[in-house]
């Protein structure tokens, strides 16, 4: 139905619209080196053959009414990711199709010949691209379609909501403009539409034949990771006349350079996207994608509950067809008998995984700057009832912090609820020592409102939230915001209220994509409005510190001090399930972006 | 010409039966205050070609008698009961079929209020073709021609032209010339003309009149005309009925009634008019009281509560609080509902009337 | 003729009219339960804030036992995910709907009668500038415009000190229903002014020197009633309605307060696991727009001036 | 009596047009219903002027305006010596309690929803006036006076018959003992046994406090029963005026003819005698009325000059005036007057003008 | 006639001048700032000045209004002073810079779906309504009539979502009786366009053929009372005619009033019946802008949708003069 889960889901995806839930890595393994992994055959318990495979359709089923962005430089989702990256979309590097998250989370070559090379200082990396990629047209991808592609997201007017770790990390001074139009580009360069600081872009990025050099301002030793993120490559008009790059073109239909391309795109409810095979693909230059379905079908706006009962009945098209998206709350004890195994009736077509993200409260700490209040509400809110509510066992383990265990070694217990905040704090709640809390203050806790994107769940959240925080005396008022303006109202100084519903995941395995956004202004995620100069500082000395063990004791650290200071409440590290028609394989979530397999993914008869 | 059966509730089947007979007529309606008889044993005949005038103030069930003989009173939930011999056939044991192909055909009736009476929507032109098409196998331009002889028999001023107008682009009078004109397209031959000229002026109720007068003449129509206004119909009527509370009370040749009424209704009637014809009284001499519910009728003579003469009853004629009298024939063809003796109400008449030809020039 | 006042007959004709004296009934208990049933239900065990954890399953958080959790403690089962009781956030569900409901009509009517009688009587250019902005009014998307405004209205209600939250969210429901209900009847009883201006009486009433207001509220408005009656009963079960249709849009009041069409709207998402949840509720809504619409068809029959006369 | 010539009403020169409007966006007036245009009249105490005339002569419109009902265009309006056409509406309380007003639809004027009681008592209060002996008693004796009964002081006007209102609206009418009431068509409505009733009920009321009538009525019969004095309306102008026995016996204007020519007469024998002048169609449109003589299309005197000369109202003996070039004593036997046929749909254009709304036409 | 006819229209314009007016300024009151939606992760206050100005959010209320009305007339540019200029013909109801699309082009393309949504279920009312509501008048009082009008009730009642899902689930879902709709048009794939609206058409008709019913039954009844319908019984027309002809014809006019109305609100979308079905209709459209608090394009359905409805209303007064008469008198 409309509104229950579509609303949630559109939440999702227009909050990724600002970067609210980006995709990371899973399994445990730290992936500090750039090493290039070779690629791991898809299907491994596969019997059917490769030519058996080839051919059909994949549809896939959502609830949203359009891609968020399918501009390379604006695509920012992680499901959206994976499936742009397995079908049209190519980059640098890629991560590897396994089933094993340790092996997913590593990086294979893609458009280039490996997984990239590093000065000693890893501040200079070098790709260099394979022989016969081309464009849709037939055309070849060169080196300067990468830097054209690169050099996109610097163009802020123009290209909005990407990630901006070009911006962040090429060796191009920041705009020293303060005033007036020119204020809007972050760097000295302002992209390629307006051209001014081309030669200090040029510098930064170098095209020498097939090899491509960034030049960066900092060591990043993971760069070969963030090249996967706004750094595909576009055709460089001066090029490519015949793939024009208009601002419309890259928001309706994108060149292709994978093995399919775009063949309709309508937007809206019962809207289509939909892909066919890109005759100009050659297979050789592409070693991950084994390319099976003959086409790609996505249904837009799909009722979730519908969504469900279709792949549970599998009848039709719909045995070929994945959801995109999570199965409701009401169908899980019917699709799985716990977390981690389907009923039989679904054995072979449902996953229950834990996905990138972590759930949790953001708290104002302008508006609630006394420390004790924010420990207050930690130690009063109902975080069993909360996570009973959002599915129990199926909603994911409670959480205590905002680095989630997949992220690997960046992760340490915070002890957030067994003494960090004074004592033990009970998984639903402990009123009385939140009334001490208060009392400790020495300050009247103020009477609050909760801001989150409505669903029903999340009213029903909001129900928990009022009750278990006012068993403590905290006065809460529930303020639901539609969805699709939550984070536009939440980042307003104006709109926001005291505390909210948030979710985050991180852009890479590396802490450094979570505590840097959440809890500084670099990164754009300070809903807390943390603004404490000691948290900055370690932040920026985290980032600086090149030995990843020594980094990651000190995510650990800042994790455990963001909890302390209350910045944030976690709630639960998210489990998500899905479930695909009978005659879709291989069956699995793939741990880079917690999607579906898209490159691999076939058809049985 | 007149003649009421003498028994009232045992039909005459005799062949030669007159064209109009109306034997025993009672209609009822439910209503949730109860049942209303709003005819109650009405029974009278009219010989072809002549005029009957049903006479009697609002209620008294002179509209529902004319409507009960055009089979319309069914349609609108009213219980009928007792015969009505048109031209041989008795109306109230025909099909509802049967009586609409007579309706319009064999008997028309035109209304007291010609404006909401035509279809507002409609040219005047069509609702008279769509009368012919209904009856008779006729091409619609055949229908057409015929409509607009017929507009010009009835005095419409360029009937060429008005045949295509709306009724509400007529005045009154043209209005209610419609009407007579839809009524005797399909020469119709009875007509029932309830109350035609209430709702026009006095002017224009002298031209319809007229014109009725002289169509009945060049069609023989047999005419019911139904009026509270006894001075409309003297000069119109061959006979008058006076009815009230759902009776007839008085019938006779129309000059009996106006110069030989017995009945102390009907005086009373006479009576009560401003008559230009006479000098101006210092006071008028009304029937006293109001008309009774027709759901609680007194149980005796249904005038009895406003009749100025009733204790001259004679206990021999019984109480007329409780005794109903019957419409007897008290000279030829003149038939009084009353339980005054024949000779008190002679007198009385003779009294009432000359008193009031007195105050005339 | 025997003389009863319009009144008494309608009165006596209502009841005649079983069906119409049995949905009064019905209507007179739901309005007793909507106001008492918060009263009372606490003494009877009854909290539609209480959470029970034991009553929901750790897999999927949905009720444990048959029938949306129905036990002796539950009579109704237990709302999905929360375990909070079924039964009593009926109680208190239907207060609230039946507050927005009847408070909205209430509104209506009174905005309606004014701007009414207003342009009816005014004639020229009041009534055409009525006129104009009634045509706007009705011209609007009003769902969309509900759904558009709701954060914004809700947040300017709070700034006017109404208690944020669900009284805001529920006076911008009451405020926004009528706005939009208004012109209806505003047509209506500006027709009705309209005819009853050129009455005689009225004319009877400037006649012996009565004032312009004595004109309205004495003479005029009493001949309002029976139309309004009407409008009213028929009014209400249209905005429980229309209540339903925004929860299900997302415009109402949140836990832990609900209504009956935001446990409807929830509901569906449970339809084929808990038929109950769709049910209940649906059950006891209809009965009482059912017996809404009855009352008001039965009420026109009863007022119908052509029966009267 | 306070006026210097003694006349409880005198209108002079009365006018009163009504402007249709287009309907649209920005109504204009795009012509004029000279629904009263220039008539003159005085009553004296305790006397009755019977106003006769078909619909839509302007008789109706005429009484209202002279109750301010409906405001006149021109004219003046002396009420008991003091001259309230101009008068403002606060002004005109204190003026009404001398002038009332009887309706035609015993139903139509009194309001459903008051008892009567409460529609009786309406006078005193709005004119705050509290008789000795309280309302409620002052009431109740009216009631009576009416032929009422006073136990019937809290019923509603639904429970009464025809007459029975009509004595209601009467029993308003006289609360404030005024000394002019205009009656307007006060008996068409009624059933004729009714009629009388009420019509000696008003006579006996003059008599009893000396009430100065304005009969309006287009029943001639009705209007000769109670008038003093007889004024013909046509289209808006007094035709002829005159006493009332002169009007019937000797009437001058060939309308007046026309008028009592038409009135049926409950006797067959006289019925047949009488004269007939059949006068075709009906009265030309207020809005464009025919010029000169607005009776010319219809007038069986009609001659030239009709249509070129207004004909002035002269009066030709003591009381009895005349508007007609071709005054005639004796009219033919019988006379069918035949019309041009732009005359027969008048009637409805001012209706669908939208003049009805304004109230001229009684609907 | 025809002065009516232009005195209407002007009115309509003046109508529509009003209405752009005011929807123009009651969405200048949405809490959600349009710049701030454009502004990417790394967003800054510059960044979303920028933005404001490109969006034209940072000149007066008045002004913005003045470039939106010349805008519809002869089209405007946005984004002018960058180098991607964006080029809205007129007429130019605005574009929304969430879906980088002309508003004009995103209805256009949900305008078709809501079109035969509309006039699908709007056919299937007025057919079931007035021959349901004809027939009960006919049998007033019998079973018949109680029935029809008993059904009417209860389709009245129900709320508007609750019979469209009810359908899904039971002829979809549990007896697979039709495949899931998905939306296509009829010259494309003529059987699934009707698989696809048959549920969605019934569920329209199932709502609005109750009033119509009721409506068509009160008119055709109240008519019966009228003197003309008399006369043409006792002209001895067959009933079939009385009916239909005189009766109906005669209490079209409400009935019009209400059709005329409801199909133009149709046609602006039917929020509820369009999503429950996943039709990418205007209603839709106005959910998913409503949802996203994308402001032009909200404003453009909902200028669009008023538009259709004050259209109507003089469609619909037109048809009165072909109805009645009696309205055609200037």
């Amino acid at each position: 139905m409309l509104r229950s889960d579509a609303w949630l889901r559109r939440a999702l995806a227009i909050g990724v619209t600002f970067g609210l839930i980006v995709a990371a890595s899973g399994g445990g393994t730290p992936t500090q080196s750039p090493t290039g992994g070779a690629s791991v055959p898809p299907g491994e318990s596969a019997q059917p053959t490769e030519e058996s495979k080839k051919g059909g359709t994949i549809y896939i089923l959502t609830q949203a009414e359009e891609w968020d962005d399918i501009d390379p430089q604006r695509a920012y989702t992680g499901e959206d990711l994976a499936f742009f990256g397995g079908t049209i979309m190519r980059a640098l590097t890629a991560y590897t199709y396994s089933e094993e998250a340790v092996t997913a989370n590593t990086l294979t070559p893609d458009l280039a010949t490996d997984t990239g090379t590093a000065n000693a200082t890893a501040d200079e990396w070098s790709f260099t691209l394979r022989d016969g990629v081309t464009w849709e047209d037939g055309s070849d991808l060169v080196c300067e379609d990468v830097k054209y592609g690169v050099s996109r997201t610097f163009a802020n007017d123009v290209i909005t909501n990407g990630p901006t770790y070009a911006v962040q990390y090429l060796d191009i001074p920041s705009n020293p403009v303060t005033e007036g139009d020119d204020a809007v580009f972050l760097s000295a360069y302002y992209g390629p539409y307006n051209g001014t600081g081309q030669d200090l872009f040029d510098q930064a990025v170098v095209c020498d034949g097939n090899t491509i050099t960034f030049h960066l301002n900092q060591p990043v030793a993971d760069f070969n990771y963030t090249v996967t993120l706004g750094f595909s490559p576009v055709p460089d008009p001066t090029i490519h006349p015949d793939l024009p790059d208009a601002v419309d073109q890259y928001t309706l239909r994108p060149w292709s350079n994978g093995p399919y391309k775009i063949e309709e795109y309508t937007q809206g409810n019962g809207g289509h996207f939909l892909l066919t095979r890109n005759e100009n693909w050659n297979a050789e230059s592409d070693p991950i994608r084994p390319a099976y379905p003959d086409r790609w079908e996505v249904l837009f706006g799909i009722d979730p509950k519908v969504m469900d009962q279709r792949l549970m009945a599998s009848q039709g098209e719909d045995a070929y067809a994945v959801m995109y998206g999570n199965v409701q709350p009401e169908n899980l004890a019917t699709v799985f008998v716990d977390p981690e195994t389907p009923t039989p009736d679904f054995a072979d077509r449902a996953v229950s995984d834990y996905d990138p993200y972590s759930r949790y409260y953001w708290i104002d700490t302008n508006k609630v700057s006394n420390v004790k209040h924010r420990q207050a509400m930690a130690a009063a809110l109902d975080r069993d009832a909360i996570r009973a509510n959002s599915g129990g066992d199926f909603a994911g383990a409670l959480g205590d912090g905002v680095i989630k265990p997949n992220i690997g070694q960046d992760y340490a217990e915070t002890g957030m609820w067994t003494g960090l905040l004074g004592q033990a704090i009970p998984d639903n709640g402990d009123p009385d020592y939140a009334r001490q809390l208060i009392e400790e203050s020495g300050e009247p806790m103020p009477a609050l409102t909760w801001d989150y994107p409505q669903t029903p769940t999340r009213d029903q959240e909001a129900a928990i939230v009022v009750d278990s925080l006012g068993k403590a005396g905290i006065q809460v008022t529930a303020n639901p915001i539609p969805p699709g303006q939550y984070y536009g109202i939440v980042f307003n100084d104006d709109q926001a209220h005291e505390f909210g519903w948030a979710g985050w995941g991180p852009d890479w395995p590396n802490a450094s994509t979570v505590i840097a956004p959440l809890f500084t202004d670099k990164g754009g995620w300070n809903i807390s409005r943390v603004h404490d100069q000691d948290f900055v500082d370690a932040v920026q000395d985290a980032i600086a510190t090149l030995d990843r063990a020594e980094q990651a004791k000190k995510w650990q650290d800042l994790n455990k001090l963001a909890m302390e200071r209350v910045y944030v409440i976690p709630t639960t590290f998210g489990l998500s399930q899905v479930l695909a028609g009978t005659k879709v394989k291989p069956i699995y979530q793939w741990a880079p972006w917690g999607s579906w397999p898209y490159a691999v993914m076939y058809v049985t008869p | 010409m007149i003649n009421v059966e003498e028994v009232e509730g045992r039909a005459q089947h005799s062949p030669e039966r007159p064209f109009l007979s109306v034997e025993n007529l009672a209609v009822q309606f439910k209503t949730e205050d109860g049942i209303v008889q709003a005819v109650d044993g009405v029974s009278f005949t009219l010989e072809r070609g002549k005029t009957l005038a049903i006479v009697g103030e609002s209620g008294s069930g002179k509209s529902v008698t004319a409507q009960a003989i055009m089979g319309l009173v069914k349609g609108m939930g009213g219980i009928v009961s007792g015969e009505i011999w048109l031209d041989g056939q008795e109306l109230n044991r025909l099909s509802p079929s049967e009586v609409q192909a007579l309706r319009g055909d064999e008997m028309a009736m035109i209304f007291q209020d010609p404006m909401s009476s035509l279809h507002p929507f409609y040219r005047i032109g069509d609702q008279i073709v769509e009368a012919i098409v209904a009856h008779r196998k006729v091409g619609r331009g055949a229908a057409r021609r015929e409509a607009l002889e017929m507009l010009k028999h009835v005095g419409i001023p360029a009937a060429e032209r008005r045949i295509d107008a709306y009724p509400h682009q007529l005045s009154g009078g043209m209005r209610q010339r419609v009407m007579i004109a839809m009524a005797l397209i399909n020469s119709p031959q009875l007509l029932i003309a309830d109350e035609p000229t209430t709702a026009l002026d006095v002017t224009v109720q002298a031209q319809i009149l007229e014109l009725i007068r002289r169509l009945q003449g060049e069609f023989g129509t047999t005419v019911i005309i139904i009026t509270h206004d006894l001075g409309v119909v003297a000069d119109v009527a061959d006979d008058v009925a006076v009815m009230y509370a759902a009776r007839i009370v008085e019938m006779a040749p129309t000059s009996e009634i106006y110069n030989k009424a017995e009945m102390p209704y009907t005086l009373g009637l006479l009576a009560s008019i401003p008559r230009r014809d006479r000098g101006q009284q210092e006071r008028l001499d009304p029937i006293p009281g109001n008309p009774p519910s027709p759901i609680h009728l007194p149980p005796g003579c249904v005038f009895q509560p406003r009749c100025k003469y009733w204790e001259q009853v004679p206990e021999s004629q019984g109480d007329p609080r409780t005794v109903r009298p019957e419409l007897v024939e008290t000279s030829p063809r003149h038939y009084v509902r009353c339980l005054l003796p024949q000779d008190v109400r002679r007198r009385i008449s003779h009294e009432v009337l000359q008193s009031l030809r007195g105050s005339a020039e | 003729m025997v003389g009863r006042s319009l009144r008494q007959i309608v009165w006596a004709r209502l009841r005649r009219d079983k069906l119409a004296m049995f949905c009064l009934v019905v209507l007179v208990i739901y309005y007793m339960i909507g106001i008492f049933g918060p009263v009372i239900g606490p003494s009877l065990g009854l909290d539609p804030y209480a959470f029970d954890r034991a009553a929901i399953s750790d897999r999927g958080g949905g009720p444990i036992g048959d029938f949306g959790g129905i036990s002796a403690k539950h009579p109704l089962g237990v709302e999905w995910g929360t375990g909070r009781d079924i039964l009593s956030q009926l109680l208190w569900g239907l207060r609230i709907s039946l507050v927005v409901a009847t408070s909205a009509t209430l509104l209506t009517v009174t905005v309606g009668v004014i701007v009414g009688i207003i342009a009816g009587y005014a004639r020229g250019w009041a009534d055409m500038v009525i006129g104009r902005i009634m045509d706007l009014v009705l011209a609007f998307p009003f769902l969309l415009i509900i759904l558009a405004l709701s954060n914004v209205m809700t947040d300017r209600i709070t700034d006017l000190g109404v208690p944020p939250g669900n009284p805001s969210r529920i006076a911008y429901l009451i405020i926004v229903i009528s706005s939009f209900g208004w012109p209806y009847l505003a047509r209506i009883v500006r027709g009705q002014v309209i005819s009853l201006r050129e009455r005689e009486f009225v004319a009877a009433a400037i006649a012996m020197g009565s004032s312009r207001r004595r004109i309205l509220f004495t003479e005029i408005l009493p001949n309002l009633w029976a139309p309004l009656l009407v409008y009213t009963t028929l009014l209400l079960p249209a905005y429980v309605g229309t209540e339903a249709a925004l929860s299900f849009l997302g415009v109402g009041v949140i836990p832990p307060d609900t209504t009956f069409g935001a446990m409807l709207a929830n509901s569906v998402s449970y339809f084929r696991v808990v038929p109950t949840y769709l049910f209940i509720p649906g059950t006891i809504l209809a009965i009482l727009v059912v017996s809404f619409n009855l009352l008001g068809d039965a009420l026109r029959d009863a007022l119908d001036p052509r029966a009267t006369h | 009596m306070s006026t210097s010539n003694g006349q409880i009403l005198d209108v002079t020169d009365l006018r009163t047009y009504f402007p249709i409007k287009s309907r649209g966006l920005i109504p204009r007036t795009i012509g004029q219903v000279k629904a009263v245009d220039g008539i003159d009249l005085t009553l004296a105490p305790a006397e009755t002027l019977g106003l006769v005339g078909e619909s839509g002569s302007g008789k109706t419109t005429a009484a209202r305006s002279i109750l301010r009902l409906v405001q006149p265009t021109s004219g003046r309006i002396e009420l008991d010596g003091q001259d309230i056409t101009h008068l403002s509406s606060g002004a005109m309380v204190k003026v009404r309690r001398k002038a009332q007003m009887i309706f035609q639809d015993p139903y139509n004027a009194l309001n459903p929803r008051h008892t009567v009681g409460g529609i009786i008592s309406a006078p005193f209060k709005v004119q705050k006036v509290v008789p000795p002996g309280g309302v409620r008693a002052a009431v109740m004796e009216l009631m009576e006076r009416v032929g009422l009964n006073p136990e019937h002081y809290n019923r509603y006007p639904n429970e009464f018959s025809g007459g029975q209102r009509q004595r209601i609206g009467i029993a308003r009418a006289i609360a404030l003992r005024p000394k002019l009431i205009v009656c307007d068509e006060p008996v068409s409505a009624l059933d004729v046994s009714i009629q009388a009733q009420i019509l000696n009920l008003l006579k006996d009321l003059q008599r009893e406090f000396g009430i100065a009538y304005l009969f309006v009525a287009h029943d001639l019969a009705v209007v000769r029963q109670v008038s003093h004095r007889v004024a013909v309306m046509y289209l808006g102008h007094i035709v002829e005026t005159a006493s009332q026995e002169t009007i019937y016996s000797a009437p001058l204007h060939p309308y007046t003819h026309s008028l009592l020519s038409a009135i049926p007469i409950p006797d067959p024998a006289q019925q047949k005698k009488r004269n007939r002048i059949l006068l075709q169609g009906d009265l030309p449109s207020p809005i464009n009325p025919p010029s000169g003589c607005v009776f010319r299309p219809r007038c069986f005197q009609a001659q030239e000059k009709c249509a070129a000369e207004v004909p002035p109202l002269i009066e030709v003996e003591p009381g009895h005036k005349v508007a007609c070039h071709f005054p005639i004593a004796k009219p033919p036997e019988s006379v069918v007057v035949s019309m041009a046929e732009e005359e027969a749909e008048v009637v409805a254009g001012a209706r669908d003008a939208g003049v009805v709304d304004s109230g001229v036409m009684p609907h | 006639m025809a002065g009516y006819v232009v005195r209407r229209v002007l009115g309509m314009v003046l109508l529509l001048f009003l209405l752009t007016l005011t929807v123009f300024f009651l969405f200048n009151m949405m809490p959600a700032d349009p710049a701030r939606l454009t502004c990417g992760k790394a967003c800054s206050p510059a960044v979303i000045e920028a933005n404001r100005h490109h969006l034209e959010l940072d000149i007066p209320p008045i002004e913005q209004y003045q470039r939106f009305v010349s805008g519809i007339f002869f089209g405007r540019t946005f984004s002018k002073d960058t180098p991607r200029p964006i080029e809205c013909e007129a007429p130019c109801l605005g574009y929304s810079f969430l879906r980088n699309t002309e508003v004009l082009t995103l209805i256009a393309r949900a305008a078709p779906v809501t079109f035969w949504l509309a006039i699908g279920g709007f056919l299937t009312w007025m057919v079931v309504g007035l021959t349901l509501g004809i027939v009960s008048a006919l049998k007033r009082g019998r079973w018949i009539d109680r029935t029809i009008m008993g059904i009417a009730l209860i389709g009245y009642s129900l709320p508007s979502f609750f019979i469209g899902l009810v359908l899904i689930f039971f002829v979809i879902l549990d007896w697979n009786l039709l495949p899931f709709p998905q939306w296509t048009t009829p010259d494309k794939d003529l059987g699934r366009f009707v698989q696809t609206m048959l549920l969605p058409w019934i569920t329209i008709a199932t709502l609005y053929a109750a009033f119509y019913m009721r409506l068509t039954r009160n008119q055709v009844l109240e008519i019966f009372g009228e003197d003309y319908i008399r006369t043409a019984r006792a002209k001895g027309l067959p009933e079939r005619i009385v009916v239909v002809k005189h009766a109906l014809r005669a209490g079209l006019t409400p009935i019009v009033t209400a059709a005329g109305l409801d199909l133009a609100g149709l046609l602006g979308g039917a929020i509820i019946t369009e999503n429950i079905f996943s039709l990418p209709g205007l209603g839709s459209l106005a959910i998913g802008s409503v949802l996203a608090s994308d402001l032009p394009l909200i404003t453009g359905i909902t200028l669009l949708t008023a538009a259709l409805i004050i259209f109507a209303n003089l469609i619909v007064d037109l048809l009165y003069a072909v109805i009645d008469p009696r309205v055609r008198v200037g």
